[in-house]
């Protein structure tokens, strides 16, 4: 059972990605950046998820709707901040990447790339070198639906299931993407139904109830440490905003669907849960939005203020072992 | 003329080729309601309808595997890939697959494919958003490479692309897409696949460039010429099957080359095109053959002093053609 | 119900391909060929498959394993022969191409590649063209089971499963990749158990019954040209010969095992059936036999003599149009 | 020192870097019991396990992709490729993540994994069976890419790629794997990934080669000395970074340059050589750059005569280079 401090933790670490995603989008208004990609609507599958693992000792490999995710693993707003801005302390990639190209060395998450399902391959060779070792990690993956047809996305898999490796692939399924409805991406009704044809086990789950998918994930990283295999979670969910801040969602959905679907909005469900059990007061809420309103003003302000990075030695530099990195 | 930009010359020329040939129908992620991430099949899609501007799912081999089974069948497939940089996943289906077809049949079967990608940097879209593709496949024998740098061409050459029976890869500077604007015939026109085009004469050195660079490049020699330095500026517009007779009559007018890209250094297109002119234009040479390229990084950095320092522009075009005159 | 002409054309066929895939393996032996990679065990699957479809009008994208199928579409040993030995007059790819690469115009085979899985979505884009154009050809693809891990596969497949095409995915399961087993490619029984994942319809058959395959075959087509979409079927079958004449299988798998399916070979299984219903005597087979050895002895002997390609301008030639076809 | 062929330094090189080092493991199509359709892991699955020496699924990608995960997580994977023609379906996992893993990550992440692959013509194995794709990979920064053209050189060169942080593609010259024969010293020795080496000096041409092209380019020197021509023969050996130095100093002494690969011509390899000598060599050049290449089709043709008409051969080399040193 959870605790009443883990489930405000749960809360507020959705809570705090909520109100940086939302900067994010109104720095973009201003244009002061260049670039939102937004994981609202997305909160509940992604913090779940994590702390249904642990921390600093499970690995993880995130997509760029992860924002919440990371916040969850430790990475910080300012940490984003600066990745917006191409800052020079940016942390994932002293701001060669885009933002939401993650990477925290600290907590077990490699670089991602830009180009979808590349991770989850790495996601299989990196369980199977826990299962070589003869550790007890758990690797947790994130994908959207649509990115699940890359031929990519399959062999990864496969590996996993043939060598039962200790691999959660948790499938973000938001209805969209850009502009393709699922129906455009398969033949069968998600990605959930993969699974019976890839030999591992694929489940569904609410993913707008931030309980409900901690449960699952729980359920199935507890398989997966005890060396019954991997397994195909797909978390039903909503892509709330545009697909990014170069996106006009208009052109392929109308507005009376988006707004149906922001009734079922994640952190308002888990709002309501928490109230009823009495874990949240308005009173707390309050000092939370306060809390995340200071800590994402600070960030922001800070990373304005960071230098970019100047054109020196490390930016020619593409090898490993060239210098030592002690 | 009517003056449009480079993106509106490239949907005038598959609207006016789906209108022509009903074989002739779009492929890609998003192109369909949503008219393409840059808007390039804007339209299409209401005027011919779902069967004829095909949402795909988000896996570019199929992209192209399919579209290279329809051109079996007959078709005529345009395929987009939403950025270059995802073309690396439909990899083994156009080296190993569309380029070979032709060839390994002893010409029984082609593949009528037109393979459509945004491609290059300085746009801030980081190592993921920025590449150029273009070396790669200008390597194998059996693809057509080309990339216009201006709209008249655009549409020009991608209509005879979409006629070609050949794969034919189409590289657009996405840089220009909107930037970029120019006089279009009302007429139809075609520009043919093969022959560079030298947009500016000069005596002093000659500048070999394409897409986004050879804009920046017309910009280089207008700064040069203010200083008396009177540069040839090439257009190559098709990097495969390479021009060498433009490339060569050039250098001998001028004894001195400099080539432009934004893709890296070594192995870059720069590198066949120096590699012609040591070979066949030795001694119409005075200088060293100069490139100026991208940086030999992974990709294009995304913060912008990164980016400035990673991508050509007509500053650094002017100053390496400077140095080349007056060698 | 097919007639006994059609049943024993069948034989025929199979046997025709039997004979001549041994000659390959002699002559390979006696070193007057580099390279052969034999259809021995398979030939009811391919030989039923074609029966069940319309030659010269349905499609068909076939693996190197397919001398048989090719037989059946009226490619002859001759042309098998002069492709064997790289001869001018193969109408393949003209010498370019080793041998079992298939490809023949006149009866809708495009060219394939040594690549494997590379034709599945090829099969897809002309059964999409197909239904593009209102016409109710079908396509048949064909593939070893090992090579449905490659993620090409899986797209393909997934093509035509989203739009209902009418593509017929016959995968030959004959138990090895080279030298792995199936356990080593999926964690699924066997690629039919793969189509739920993909939603469409998947089928198991008996691939040494050539009658059993004619009948699923021409059950699946009807249904493609009704508009019905897609089926994946798998025929079991087994690999009596070593991978190819490069191969040396005993380095993984036992003689017993080998001897043990050599019981279940398909040409004997088709004969013992004909027998018994009185379409094939003792008598014609004997008849069968010396035609086959004299057909595979002619093409054999005219492939040996004819001219190797000469180069000419029409081998630097990589693009169509530069020349009229006339 | 015992003589060994080619194959064997490349076992050998596994065999001692596995029990070196338990994080190496090897991974491809048929490596377990079947030791590799040419034997290259033989006895390595008995001595090692099947943990160890993995037998994967029928697709390229993601035995790289399994290879760079867990080269993140630390361990040392071996990524075999059946034959260098099956890379194409890797090309995304190789060119866009692992050659750019540790730039994206501005050096937190490295991927220390190799991936070998069998390459070349000759061996009657048409254009699926005998394909050269160094030239793909050396345009990629990030990536390493080594080849080595005798024993020696190959054994020392695999034990340093193992060891490597970086990844490194590794390509074997099928057609030597028995055919060549070396010495091969018993006790431990490495040979460091980017230099260059003149194998046979000489004042009159540079050939530059590498693989099976620089066994024969030995053979021609051989053939080129009865002749009273002094031929320079500078095996590459490093691909990626590309030794210039040695490049130039050896252009320096001959004033010719000849470079020699079975690749196709138009940017292969010897494209970047060649401007890299028109750049930094212009004044000591007295002959044009010279290259000598495969033909410009899609691939290597099956029939004898037509592989032999692609092919280069000592005596095609003798002949270019002959005809360069009267320039
Ligand atoms: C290989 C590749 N092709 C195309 C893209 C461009 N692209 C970025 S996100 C996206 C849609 C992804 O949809 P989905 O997987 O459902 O994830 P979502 O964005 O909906 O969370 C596309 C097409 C890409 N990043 N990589
Ligand atoms: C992409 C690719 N990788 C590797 C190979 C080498 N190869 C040729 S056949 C084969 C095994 C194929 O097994 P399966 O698909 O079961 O077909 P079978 O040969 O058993 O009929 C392999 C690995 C290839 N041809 N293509
Ligand atoms: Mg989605
Ligand atoms: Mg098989």
């Amino acid at each position: 059972m959870l605790s009443k401090e883990t489930k405000l933790d749960m809360y507020w670490t959705m809570l705090l990605s909520r109100r940086l995603d939302e900067r994010a989008w109104v720095l973009h208004r201003q244009g002061r950046i260049a670039f939102h990609i937004s994981g609202i609507g997305q909160e509940a599958a992604q913090v779940g998820a994590v702390f249904a693992l642990r921390r600093g000792y499970d690995w993880f490999l995130p997509y760029y709707r992860d924002i919440a995710l990371m916040l969850a693993l430790g990475y910080t707003p300012r940490d984003f901040a600066l990745s917006m801005m191409g800052k020079s302390e940016d942390i994932t990639s002293a701001g060669r990447q885009m933002p939401s190209h993650w990477s925290l060395r600290s907590a077990n998450v490699p670089s991602q790339s830009a180009t979808v399902a590349t991770q989850t391959s790495h996601a299989a060779g990196i369980g199977l070198a826990i299962k070589l070792r003869g550790e007890d990690k758990v690797v947790l993956t994130c994908i959207g639906e649509g990115s699940t047809s890359q031929g990519e996305w399959y062999e990864g898999v496969n590996w996993a299931a043939i060598h039962r490796l200790p691999v959660i692939f948790l499938v973000q399924n938001n209805q969209y993407a850009i502009s393709e409805r699922v129906e455009r991406q398969m033949a069968v009704p998600g990605p959930a139904a993969k699974a019976c044809g890839l030999g591992l086990d694929g489940r569904e789950v609410d993913g707008t109830d931030i309980f409900q998918v901690y449960e699952v994930i729980a359920e199935v990283a507890e398989k997966a440490r005890r060396g019954e295999g991997p397994s195909l979670i797909e978390a039903k969910l909503y892509r709330i905003t545009p697909h990014s801040s170069d996106d006009d969602d208009r052109t392929y959905r109308s507005r009376e669907e988006v707004e149906a679907h922001k009734k079922r909005d994640p952190l308002l469900i888990a709002q309501a849960i928490l109230e009823k059990e009495g874990v949240l007061t308005p009173k707390k809420l309050e000092e939370l939005e306060a809390k995340a309103k200071r800590i994402v003003d600070e960030a922001v302000a800070y990373a304005e203020q960071a230098p970019y990075p100047v054109v020196d030695d490390n930016v020619t530099r593409v090898f490993a072992g060239e210098v030592s990195h002690a | 003329m009517p003056e449009m930009t480079l993106i509106e010359a490239i949907r005038q020329a598959m609207d006016e080729e789906m209108a022509r040939d009903p074989n002739v129908f779009i492929v890609g992620e998003d192109v369909g309601k949503r008219g393409g991430v840059f808007r390039a099949t804007m339209g299409l899609y209401e005027k011919y309808g779902e069967s004829r501007v095909i949402d795909a799912p988000l896996a570019e081999l199929s992209i192209v595997g399919v579209g290279i089974g329809a051109a079996l069948y007959g078709m005529r497939p345009i395929c987009e890939i939403q950025f270059a940089d995802y073309i690396f996943p439909a990899f083994n289906q156009i080296v190993g697959e569309a380029a070979r077809m032709y060839y390994r049949s002893n010409g029984e079967w082609t593949v009528p494919v037109v393979i459509r990608a945004p491609y290059g940097g300085g746009i801030s879209g980081g190592l993921y958003h920025s590449q150029s593709v273009e070396a790669f496949f200008a390597h194998v024998p059996g693809l057509k490479v080309v990339i216009p740098s201006n709209p008249y061409d655009a549409k020009g050459l991608l209509k005879s692309a979409i006629r070609d029976p050949n794969p034919v890869m189409f590289f657009e500077p996405k840089k220009g897409y909107r930037l970029i604007r120019g006089e279009v015939p009302e007429e139809e026109y075609l520009v043919p696949i093969g022959p560079a085009k030298i947009s500016r004469f000069g005596r002093d050195v000659s500048i070999f460039a394409y897409g986004m660079m050879h804009y920046y490049a017309l910009q280089a020699a207008e700064m040069l010429a203010q200083e008396g330095i009177e540069a040839e500026v090439v257009d190559l517009r098709t990097l495969a099957p390479v021009d060498k007779t433009t490339i060569l009559e050039s250098v001998k007018r001028t004894g001195k080359a400099l080539i432009v890209h934004e893709d890296n250094l070594t192995l870059g297109y720069g590198a066949e095109v120096a590699a012609i002119i040591a070979e066949y234009a030795f001694t119409d040479l005075d200088a060293p053959v100069r490139r100026l390229a991208g940086p030999d990084v992974p990709g294009v950095p995304f913060s912008p002093p990164l980016q400035e320092w990673f991508m050509p522009n007509p500053e650094k075009i002017a100053n390496a053609a400077r140095e080349l005159a007056r060698f």
